[in-house]
């Protein structure tokens, strides 16, 4: 009961930033929503009892990429961009094509609906972060360095790309 | 305390119960941290401070926060005026909501997550957004630039006090703050004397991350008015005040739960009762340093020139009474309660003498340039930090493999460390905002 | 919990969503930011199936992802402000110095 | 055959200087100065060391193969051809050395003085910038020097011979920032040029009438082909090979580069335009005696010409008031007494004298040099005076050398000169009456020096007053081992009627091809001995005559000095500007030069340039216009047709392969739902 009402205002919160963020002229209010709909991804995390995920969804998300977000944004920001057109010539082709993946999507739903259910109700353990870092420590460390060393790469070009003269 | 509050009591209304207290306390706590400030700023200098407001200024919180609130409120031409009315409010609301997850004592919490130390820092995390969006909606070249400085000094930093922080996390192993102080409890001692390194790196980070000097580059009035809150005044500036102030507290409580032992009493583990009791000697001291607050106040009552501050100052000198009254009987009282009532005394005590310590750097360093700041974050606290976090891991395993007492091993390896700082410290001197000297020819 | 039908509706419309904000923003970083919220879909999705299943193995790869994103956004971010310093330009279709 | 080890190493003697230089020239700018002196002086000492080695070596040998040969490698192979005698010849030279008495005294000469003016070097060049290109160029100089002296055919010879006119050109021009300087470089070049095309001329002449250029081989050449005593081709080569002498000796009338080269550094005037290269003719002129002896005719051309010149210099040289130039015109005058004693027939004392004047004449440079230290820099002899107290060593050393050169009787001067002039009074009175005459010039223009320089009041300007001070060690030790050998140089020779046995005399004999007549008059033994000693002291008489006058001019009675040039005002005028010769040599060559150049450069521009270069050039353009139509319209134009084909037939691939990337996210959205369309096609073919 609190449950589905909890998921609900999360759902309708992130779809409604998510589309007031596509469809926003100016950027920053664009990033704001995407923050909202970010947090009630969030909030969906933590209905579905992945606190630790919920946590780094916050402090990665919202707290780290979309800071970044923000900055570049006001660094870039210009005030005749506001005058523009926002949306490129293909728009309605897109919107189109979007339609139809939508479509075929749904199709795959009601394709799988009878499958879909409750599902098995798994015992879900209380420690939910312990679970995460045993998993990510010892079943998934060859990934998890893989991610460390894109990470590194990451932050190398970042720095490249951010020099003034390149 | 479980006995006597049916649970559900327990799970429904004393978290709320809390909460309403901490929203109603803190601006109060805020505004005298605001007097504390300018009183110990006016002794470092030595002046006398705020003194008309009530006696030695006690009032002059309240005065202040009335005098903002009747203040005109203004929002500039072509400020996005959502943004501007919505950034202070995050900033203030994201502070108080990190205050959900704190122990101020063993009891007096609003919510114990197991994620608790990460929540607190994802909810301060996004204070940020209420700094840079008001520097962007106030639609002015300073608060824009202050804005962004806050924003990159923010993020520099958060990452070197949280692998800080993280240090300290390996010896307690657990995210519930809770836990984390019953960790320390036992073992005995506070985890400052495991990771002093890490203390070190969370102090600086924890400076930086509230914009407080040395770093209050986003603020700094030299260079930019007042950064990010040029535009704002009344109330709105009120809220940017609160939230700092809060941010403030959030950050000593942090330091306090996971360096300095949290709610605990110093030297937890000496137990020497009265005879005949269970009280222990210690558990005194409270009372007796409420009651000399109290002497002291009487001995000021006949100083004061006007009546009505000798009547504050004795209503002060009464409080301080009630309060030596109180933590008396908590002695008396229930064990649970005494550890409630004594934790919050031990608690915040702590966390002011942390931001007894922010006031003292702010009054005896200069500001950093920003290059400067930079080059501190990126170049030494950040690598500083990682080594510190590897030197922990490594101690634990040594105690926990050889069966080293732990707080050697932490202590041998956070001497390693401080090795690498100074040589982290010795190489960060060439300068790195420079343009690079012409290389003279043959 | 709920059906995990629920979980899947939501992160589909997510999805759909950032497409169209992909394929017809001109503003990079609001591409960025649609691809974002793909990325956040996908996540939503893989932790309503670990919840599924009752095992932690989608969580990490939610994980997993939210690192790519951090990596991606750094990098894009990156390319995004060289290439304002040269062009004074963030919209996608003046970006065409690959035009034949 | 196993000579002696020094013997059979005398190649390397050249070799050390040269790999110093080649360092000194490439990485020297590297080097410290100590370092630079260690090295350049270390390796002039080995040489000289190497040197002494092969002297003693060939002392040890029997009188009579006094010589030692060594061949390096052929350079010029076997060249068959018929010689102007008819003979069928065979031209070759190859990288060969040889060592006889003369060629032993003269690299004992070179490196010796070369050793103790390096040393004075390191001293007088501390503080000038370039301290390693001076000591690059010095060492080359030795280099040169010694292939110069040890080279056994007269190819080798002349490489030496350009090499230390090079070597001289650099460092006259030393400081090449002072336009004199720079200009006398020139000007030594180009003189030396005139000279070095005579010798050239020389050389070919030689090979051409004798069929080889190895002075081991010239002599059997000219008894083969038993040319008579004034023979003209011999004659030719003799006259030429003097030309190329005159050019390198500074005779006249080739001497005006000399006093210029005074130019450079004071230890260069002292190596290269007093002691060694100078003499270069002087030895060139002995080593080819056999031809002379053959032309009696050159013998008198160059007996003549020395003679004039050491008058002509002498003269010069009183009036001169720099003193550099005082010395390099007796430099001049002493150069026309060793020609004198060669033309005269007496080539052992002419290299005798050579010896000694290297030892008092590089004295002389040095302790001027020192004085010219002292003073900081100032030449002009009359801005000094009252010098003795203030630097002794200089001072006593320089009186010792000016005795030395005067023939004052027990120092070395004595002894070369007055042996060349009792040669000459047998030949000829004449010549004899004017070597005479010189040294009484020289007693008197050299006191005339001394008292100027050290006597007197001072008339030195303030500051440099301030600072005078004598000169380091490093440059004092080499003044007084020179001192020593000007005392004592001569003595290797004591005439036999003093009861000497003159045995360096004895010991050059070998190398002298002395024809029949002669070796019959040297049987005879020299003329009547009384007459030689009256003619030593009637020298002795003039010269101490000439100092005297010296002292009585610019000591006694200085105002005499000025009186004198005005009563002779033409005269003195004449005199001091050098009779005019370098205007005249302006008027007569320089000028004509130039005019012929200016003729030329007309030519270059109007006809060849004009009519050709332009003439080409607009055809040229022509012919490109043409092409450019052609490139334009037909080759590019089909190049442009292919392309606009291409063009036409690409636009399908331009619409998917626009650089837009929403486009190709678009394209990436169409591969989707083609993949989803593809996956329901196959659930549905399942199900069913």
């Amino acid at each position: 009961m609190l449950n589905a009402f909890l998921f609900y205002f999360f759902a309708i919160l992130a779809v409604g930033s998510a589309i007031l963020m596509v469809t926003r002229r100016n950027i920053v209010h664009a990033a704001v929503f995407l923050i909202t709909a970010l947090l009630a991804t969030a909030g969906i995390f933590l209905l579905l009892q992945a606190e630790f995920l919920f946590v780094t969804q916050i402090i990665l998300y919202v707290g780290g990429i979309m800071v970044l977000f923000v900055f570049v944004i006001m660094l870039v920001n210009l005030d005749v961009s506001l005058q523009l057109v926002q949306f490129s010539r293909q728009r309605y082709v897109a919107v189109a094509l979007a339609v139809v993946l939508a479509v075929q999507v749904l199709g795959a739903f009601w394709v799988g609906r009878t499958s879909v259910g409750a599902g098995p109700a798994q015992a879900i353990e209380a420690k939910n972060t312990e679970a995460v870092g045993q998993a990510l420590f010892q079943h998934y460390l060859l990934p998890f360095e893989i991610a460390s060393i894109l990470l590194l790469v990451a932050m190398v070009g970042a720095v490249v790309m951010g020099k003034r003269r390149i | 305390m479980n006995h006597l509050i049916p649970t559900a009591i327990q799970q429904y209304v004393l978290p709320v119960l809390y909460g309403i207290v901490i929203v109603a306390i803190l601006p109060l706590l805020a505004g005298y941290i605001v007097l504390m400030e300018r009183k110990v700023m006016a002794d470092m200098q030595a002046r006398l401070g705020p003194m008309r407001v009530g006696p030695h200024g006690l009032l002059q919180p309240i005065a202040d926060a009335l005098k903002l609130l009747i203040k005109e409120d203004i929002i500039p031409e072509h400020a996005d005026r959502f943004m501007f009315w919505m950034a202070p409010v995050l900033s203030v609301g994201m502070a108080l909501l990190a205050y959900a997850a704190i122990p101020f004592g063993p009891v007096f919490q609003v919510a114990d997550l197991n994620v608790g130390l990460l929540f607190i820092l994802a909810v301060s995390s996004l204070g940020i957004y209420g700094i840079v969006l008001g520097g962007w909606a106030s639609n002015s070249h300073y608060s824009l630039l202050g804005a962004l400085r806050s924003a990159a000094q923010l993020v520099s930093y958060e990452t070197a006090a949280g692998l800080g922080l993280v240090s300290a996390l390996i010896w307690a192993g657990s995210l519930s703050m809770k836990s984390i102080v019953e960790a320390q409890y036992d073992r005995g001692d506070w985890f400052i004397a495991y990771v002093p390194v890490g203390f070190f790196i969370y102090l600086v980070g924890s400076i930086a991350e509230t914009n407080r000097a040395p770093f209050d580059l986003p603020e700094a009035e030299s260079e930019l008015v007042a950064g990010y809150m040029t535009e704002y005044s009344g109330f709105r500036w009120a809220l940017y005040f609160l939230g700092e102030y809060a941010n403030m507290m959030v950050v000593a409580s942090i330091a306090t739960t996971l360096f300095l032992g949290g709610w605990l009493r110093p030297f937890v583990r000496y137990h020497d009762h009265f005879p005949g009791t269970s009280v222990e000697l210690l558990d005194i001291v409270p009372s007796l340093i409420f009651l000399f607050a109290a002497a002291y106040c009487l001995r000021l009552v006949p100083r004061q020139p006007v009546k009505i501050q000798r009547m504050v100052m004795a209503a002060v000198a009464g409080l301080c009474l009630v309060l030596s009254g109180v933590m008396a009987a908590a002695l008396l009282a229930s064990p649970g309660v005494m550890a409630g009532i004594h934790g919050a005394f031990w608690f915040l005590a702590k966390v002011f003498a942390y931001i007894y310590g922010f006031l003292w750097f702010r009054f005896t360093f200069p500001r950093y340039r920003f290059d400067q700041l930079m080059r501190l974050g990126w170049r030494f606290l950040i690598p500083l930090s990682l080594v510190n976090v590897i030197a922990t891991a490594v101690a634990v395993v040594v105690s926990e493999e050889w069966g080293l007492h732990p707080l050697a091993s932490a202590l041998i390896m956070q001497v390693l460390t401080l090795g690498v700082a100074l040589w982290l410290a010795g190489r960060g001197e060439e300068p790195a905002a420079r343009e690079p000297q012409v290389a003279e020819g043959d | 919990m709920l059906p995990i039908g629920n979980y899947l509706f939501l992160s589909f419309t997510l999805f759909t969503i950032g497409v169209i904000g992909v394929l017809t923003r001109r503003n990079v970083i609001v591409m960025l930011m649609s691809i974002e919220l793909i990325l956040n879909a996908v996540n939503i999705n893989l932790v309503a199936f670990s919840r599924y299943w009752g095992t932690v193995d989608g969580q990490v790869f939610a994980i997993f992802i939210i690192t790519d994103a951090a990596a991606e956004a750094a990098v894009g971010l990156g390319i995004i402000l060289a290439f304002f310093r040269n062009r004074q330009t963030v919209l996608a279709d003046e970006m065409d110095m690959l035009r034949w | 055959m196993n000579a002696p080890y020094f013997l059979d190493h005398i190649w390397l003697i050249p070799l050390f200087p040269l790999l110093t230089a080649g360092l000194m020239l490439l990485a020297g700018r590297r080097l410290k100065n100590p370092v630079i002196s260690v090295l350049c002086v270390g390796s002039v000492f080995v040489s000289f060391l190497y040197s002494v080695g092969a002297f003693f070596q060939l002392l040890s040998l029997p009188v009579e193969d006094r010589v030692a040969s060594k061949h390096l490698f052929d350079w010029i192979p076997a060249i068959p051809f018929h010689t102007l005698a008819g003979t069928l010849g065979q031209f070759r030279a190859d990288w060969g050395f040889q060592i006889d008495p003369l060629s032993a005294v003269m690299i004992l000469i070179v490196t010796g003085v070369g050793l103790l003016i390096h040393v004075y070097s390191t001293g007088y060049m501390a503080h000038e910038g370039g301290y390693y290109r001076f000591f690059g160029y010095l060492n080359l100089f030795m280099f040169s020097m010694l292939m110069l002296v040890l080279g056994n055919n007269l190819l080798v010879m002349f490489v030496g011979w350009e090499g230390v006119g090079t070597c001289s050109y650099l460092l006259i021009g030393f400081y090449f920032r002072r336009k004199s300087a720079a200009d006398a470089g020139k000007k030594a070049f180009v003189v030396n040029r005139v000279g070095d095309a005579g010798f050239l001329l020389g050389i070919f002449l030689t090979s051409a009438l004798l069929g080889t250029i190895h002075f081991n081989e010239i002599g059997p050449a000219l008894a083969a082909g038993n040319f008579q005593a004034g023979d003209p081709r011999i004659l030719a080569i003799a006259l030429l090979l003097f030309v190329g002498a005159t050019g390198k000796s500074a005779q006249i009338p080739l001497y005006v580069w000399l006093p210029d080269a005074m130019e450079g550094p004071t230890p260069v005037s002292a190596l290269i335009h007093a002691a060694t290269m100078v003499t270069a003719g002087v030895y060139m002129v002995a080593r080819m005696n056999m031809i002379y002896l053959l032309a009696p005719a050159a013998m008198s051309v160059v007996a003549v010409i020395g003679a004039c010149t050491a008058l002509y210099a002498a003269s010069m040289g009183v009036v001169q008031n720099d003193i550099k130039k005082v010395l390099a015109y007796s430099t001049i005058s002493q150069l026309g007494y060793m020609f004198l004693a060669c033309g005269v027939g007496a080539f052992t004392a002419g290299i005798f004298h050579l010896m000694t004047h290297a030892f008092f004449k590089g004295l002389l440079f040095l302790a001027a040099g020192s004085v010219i230290h002292a003073l900081s820099g100032e030449q002009d002899m009359r801005k000094m005076g009252g010098l003795a107290k203030k630097i002794p060593v200089t001072y006593w050393t320089m009186l010792i050398a000016s005795l030395a050169i005067a023939g004052i009787f027990p120092f070395a001067g004595f002894m070369s000169k007055d042996l060349i002039l009792s040669k000459t009074y047998e030949k000829d009175f004449w010549l004899w009456s004017i070597g005479y005459l010189t040294a009484g010039m020289t007693a008197f223009y050299m006191f005339r020096l001394v008292f100027m320089t050290f006597y007197g009041h001072s008339r030195v300007g303030h500051e440099a007053e301030h600072h005078i001070h004598e000169s380091p060690k490093s440059m004092l030790i080499p003044l007084v081992i020179l001192a020593a050998l000007s005392v004592a140089g001569g003595w290797l020779s004591w005439p036999e009627i003093l009861g000497g046995n003159s045995r360096f005399i004895h010991f050059l004999e070998p190398v002298i091809a002395v024809p029949h007549a002669l070796r019959a008059e040297a049987a005879r033994g020299p003329g009547s001995q009384t007459g030689e000693i009256y003619l030593m002291l009637l020298s002795e008489a003039l010269v101490l005559a000439g100092i005297f006058l010296a002292w009585y001019v610019y000591i006694k009675r200085r105002e005499l000095a000025e009186r004198l040039a005005r009563a002779f005002g033409g005269l003195y005028d004449l005199v001091y500007h050098k009779y005019y010769v370098d205007e005249l040599y302006d008027a007569l060559f320089v000028n004509r030069a130039e005019d012929l150049g200016l003729a030329l450069g007309s030519f270059d521009t109007n006809i060849i340039d004009g009519l050709g270069v332009n003439g080409a050039a607009w055809l040229t353009r022509f012919v490109s216009r043409l092409s450019i139509w052609w490139d334009t319209w037909i080759v590019d134009g089909s190049v442009r047709l292919g392309s606009r084909i291409v063009w036409v037939f690409s636009w399908p691939v331009r619409m998917i392969q626009d650089g837009l990337v929403q486009n190709y996210m678009l394209v990436i959205v169409i591969g989707l739902i083609g993949v989803l369309a593809y996956y329901f096609h196959l659930a549905h073919s399942m199900v069913h």
